[in-house]
């Protein structure tokens, strides 16, 4: 079921000001029953016209809350900047499928660039519930422009590169991974910008691992074809809708 | 009597409110939202005779207001539309308008008549499309095609057939008298308007495709101002649409002369939209005092 | 060098930025706020053979996010310009190109001569209106009146002629080769797209003359893209415009291909936008360690 | 001289909750330069696009602020009602021509109509500086409605109409206009909407007035020819710069 409802802001609090934010919303049937992976649509002004996808970042069903962490691109998250508490919050949710969420034999590896970590944390909370041992590799351009590095590190071991070296390994998450031992993992989902997508599409056959997608979307539900990605097998599904979670072996990223 | 009652000739609709084609899908991804039934109609997603998968993307993009897509007319085929999806549409209990579109006259002709049948109200024919055979001109921006193409639905189907204009032409009249002499039922206007935007970092158009179509809130002016011309210059109804938003908008294009409208762009917005304005030009009639909304079609030519 | 000189064959700029016909008045309205001289030119307010007192108000309306007008062509006269406004406009230090309208082929052959004076750097030809001795057809839409007009003005200057074409068409690369045909040193693009707003309370157009031109950001996507089309089609340099309102949507316009661009509805805004825009094409270029912003022209096509 | 200006915003009162608002703007330039009857154009926001042309209300130029009385119609002045305290505002002024203000041997008549009244009472100030003896005439449409009586009554003897006659005499300006002395007075000034204006100039022969016009405008500073009116000469005057105050004698209400 999908739900188009008003939530109510609990808070809105700068991670790093005009950059990163967390955002709090009570909103009873979205947090009643959202997956990890899975986004909302948000109108977040007059301008832009259309409503602005979002992860779900993390959810407390008992304060029927979930919270977002975003990160400010455009005038569309500005104005998501610029939201207080008590006011309302015009969403879409929840949307899409999420990643999948069992006991492992082995661990699950979380590997997250930039703003890619906010659908990680949820299915990190969900998959440490279901049994599992959890560890982090996340990715950021340095120190000053990293964040939410405290909330991963409930959940397990979490590993650091930077573009600048200024806070864990110089570079991005690609030279943790290229000596990481995959021997103890099971499997490894991953969010982050293309580059970062695409150089683990290289270790498909290293490694079972789910990626979560982004497109430009239209309307978020599935109706007017524009989020689609490219499959291996030539057909394109919808991240709105089949995604944004994919198998990193479905997706093919040559143009 | 139902004061929002729309008699669009052969087509009856339970009210004026309909959703375009392109931007609602087949229906199905809205009905978590709200009942169905209480549209007066759906405009499907375009079928072609064969499936496509449509164009790379990015295929969408938000500028200045509005948005610009290239979807490729990404759909499965008119056979997958008859086997897969009409068997659903059937129960919405709204009238389903089938959107088809082609790459050659023949195939509207084929098209049309594939979908003469149950479960189909009415079949929305875009012209808005390059003819293969003749360079790639798009029918829709040439009198002559869109008569051939109005001929050859009307020929092999005999559901109401309702011509969708291409606003890219020079005089709109003549590409709506072109069709009604070759036997449209029924006018649907605006198509989205030719745009293109440059992402000025890559120095790259956006949209893969390069252009693409704009609709939103931004084409409402032209729009309205073409219905109202083309009211001028023939005698069947035209349904209106072009960015309408809201309930003033939707009264604008009745008074320009639309008889019904269609909700594009605006159900990415807001979902509820199409029911905000049925509701609101109640309200509207209400206030003053009118007994069907039949009464303001047109009024501002008065 | 300087990094903005513009270059458009006959006509040269100190930079790309001018400020568009109709939206300017002659420069007068605007000496408050700024030193003219810093601008790349004026094309001042639609000049006609004779006076005209313009169309009865209302005249203008804010909608969509754009406005519509209907002015009507409201001006003195040549003889008025020349008398009155060029003793003036010739001070401020940047080019005074004059924009010439005509009801027929001959009247824009008189202006054409009458304007070939000191003063005036280059004649802006709109041709986005009504020929009288053609049932009133737009000049600007028909190639074959276009590629005349263009001729006409051609054989009484010598001035570099801009022909200013409407987006009001089918084809628009059609329109920029006629006018290329015809001697058209220039092509600037484009004029209003042609709308139409209804007050739902008086159920009456709010135009006193029904439709308008529409103009602001909401037609940027549509010039854009004809600009775009423009490029590929002829070999004359480009003066881009139609809703640009900063420094993105002007190198969008030179990336799709114009050599200069012009500001309109944009100067009600803000007067200062032209300004803006030149200060952001330096930083632009400083960013990107480009030379000269030709180096950008028609970057997208790339 | 016209000055493009960020003025700050002293204060932003309801006189009338959701219906007419009081807004003290400090504008060091246009405070020392603004005449009675002059106005100024306001970016209300990102939507509008356009400037609103409002009056100035009144003019302190020791503190320099002006001050604007303006009434909620759609977007725009619904934008700036909801301004507050020390936010800035981009204005453009001062613009058009003011109001005629010399000592006359009889006494001025001021005639407001609605948020008409608007420009009338800084003129009311100057004209009482002048050493001029005022009266004023006001019209609403009720008591609930009506608003800045106070102003004025400082300014001389106020009479009133309301339409529903809920204060002062039942119906609008007219019925005190019908049977009012003109005798006593040199010079009637008069705003309002177009109905008083189209009355009043059937007095044109009775009494020398001027009035303040209104019309759509685009660019504000007469550039763009939009904000015409008629002219008995049968010519057009832009509002915006020779206007918004016309002799009644010039003007043309026909059609
Ligand atoms: C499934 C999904 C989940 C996402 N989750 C998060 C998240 O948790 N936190 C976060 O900070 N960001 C997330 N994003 C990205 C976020 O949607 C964009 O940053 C946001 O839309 C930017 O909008 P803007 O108006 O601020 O910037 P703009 O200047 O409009 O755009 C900046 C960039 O954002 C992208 N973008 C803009 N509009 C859309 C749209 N309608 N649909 C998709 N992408 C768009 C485009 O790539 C664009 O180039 C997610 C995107 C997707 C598709
Ligand atoms: C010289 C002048 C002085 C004015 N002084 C005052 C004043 O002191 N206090 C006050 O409350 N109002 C004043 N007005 C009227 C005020 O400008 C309009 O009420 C305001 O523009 C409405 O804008 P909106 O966006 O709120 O409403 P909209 O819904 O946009 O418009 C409501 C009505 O306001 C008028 N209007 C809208 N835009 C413009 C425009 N750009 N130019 C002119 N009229 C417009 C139109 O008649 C329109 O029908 C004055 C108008 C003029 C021309
Ligand atoms: C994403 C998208 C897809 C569309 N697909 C179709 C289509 O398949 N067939 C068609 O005739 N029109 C299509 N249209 C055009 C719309 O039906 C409508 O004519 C146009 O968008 C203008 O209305 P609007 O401004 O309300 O959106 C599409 C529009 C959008 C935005
Ligand atoms: C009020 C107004 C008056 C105009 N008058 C003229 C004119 O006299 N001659 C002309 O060629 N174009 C005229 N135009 C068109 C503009 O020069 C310009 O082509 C158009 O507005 C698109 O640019 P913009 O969106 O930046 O305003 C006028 C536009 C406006 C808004
Ligand atoms: S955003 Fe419309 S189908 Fe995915
Ligand atoms: S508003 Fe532009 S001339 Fe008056």
């Amino acid at each position: 079921m999908i739900y188009k409802n008003y939530g109510n802001i609990i808070s809105n609090e700068p991670i790093i000001k005009n950059f990163v934010y967390l955002m709090i919303i009570k909103e009873k049937n979205i947090a009643n029953t959202a997956r990890p992976g899975q986004f909302i649509e948000i109108k977040t002004g007059l301008i832009p016209l259309l409503r602005k996808p979002i992860s779900i970042f993390e959810v407390d069903k008992e304060k029927e809350t979930i919270s977002i962490l975003y990160q400010v691109k455009g005038q569309g998250t500005k104005n998501l900047s610029e939201l207080t508490a008590n006011e309302k919050l015009d969403i879409i949710g929840p949307l899409g499928q999420g990643f999948t969420i069992k006991k492992f034999a082995k661990k699950c590896l979380l590997i997250g660039g930039g703003i890619g970590i906010a659908p990680l944390y949820d299915l990190g909370l969900k998959l440490k519930e279901a049994g599992n041992e959890i560890e982090i590799i996340l990715g950021f351009s340095c120190k000053e422009t990293s964040y939410a590095i405290d909330y991963f590190s409930k959940l397990g071991p979490v590993k650091i590169a930077t573009i600048d070296g200024s806070l864990g390994e110089l570079g991005t998450v690609e030279v943790i991974l290229e000596k990481y031992n995959f021997k103890d993992i099971d499997k490894a989902y991953a969010c982050g910008p293309e580059p970062m997508l695409k150089y683990l599409k290289t270790l498909e056959d290293e490694i079972d691992l789910e990626l979560s997608l982004e497109a430009y979307m239209g309307c978020g539900v599935g109706a007017c074809l524009s989020c689609v990605c490219k499959m291996t097998d030539g057909e394109y599904k919808r991240v709105c809708k089949e995604g944004p979670i994919f198998q990193v072996k479905e997706v093919s990223f040559d143009e | 009597m139902n004061k929002l009652e729309c008699n669009l000739g052969k087509l009856l609709l339970k009210n004026p409110i309909t959703v375009a084609s392109g931007t609602f899908g087949s229906g199905k991804e809205f009905k978590d939202f709200y009942d169905l039934s209480l549209l007066g109609g759906i405009m499907v997603k375009g079928t072609t005779p064969k499936k496509r998968i449509g164009n790379k993307p990015q295929r969408l993009v938000e500028t200045s207001g509005g948005i610009i897509n290239s979807i490729g007319l990404a759909n499965g085929g008119v056979n997958d539309f008859i086997n897969n999806i009409l068997p659903e549409t059937k129960n919405y209990g709204t009238e389903i308008i089938v959107n088809i579109s082609g790459g050659t006259i023949d195939d509207y002709g084929y098209m049309a008549e594939k979908l003469s049948i149950d479960g189909v109200s009415a079949l929305e024919v875009n012209i808005s499309c390059p003819n293969v055979k003749a360079g790639g001109i798009t029918f829709g921006t040439d009198p002559k095609m869109a008569y051939e193409v109005t001929k050859m639905v009307k020929n092999n189907t005999s559901k109401p057939i309702i011509m969708k204009l291409s606003p890219n032409v020079t005089d709109i009249s003549i590409m709506a008298q072109a069709v009604e002499g070759g036997g449209a039922d029924i006018i649907s206007m605006i198509n989205t308007l030719i745009g293109m935007a440059i992402d000025i970092e890559k120095q790259k158009p956006i949209i893969n495709n390069i252009i693409g179509g704009y609709s939103g809130p931004p084409i409402k002016p032209i729009a309205l101002r073409m219905v109202y011309e083309v009211y001028k210059s023939v005698n069947i109804p035209i349904i209106g649409m072009g960015g309408i938003m809201n309930t003033t908008d939707a009264l604008e294009f009745i008074m320009a002369g639309a008889t019904a409208i269609s909700i594009g762009t605006a159900n990415f917005v807001d979902p509820y939209i199409p029911l905000n304005i049925i509701d609101g030009i109640e309200k509207f009639l209400d206030r003053k005092c009118l007994k069907s909304y039949t009464q303001i079609i047109g009024a501002a030519h008065r």
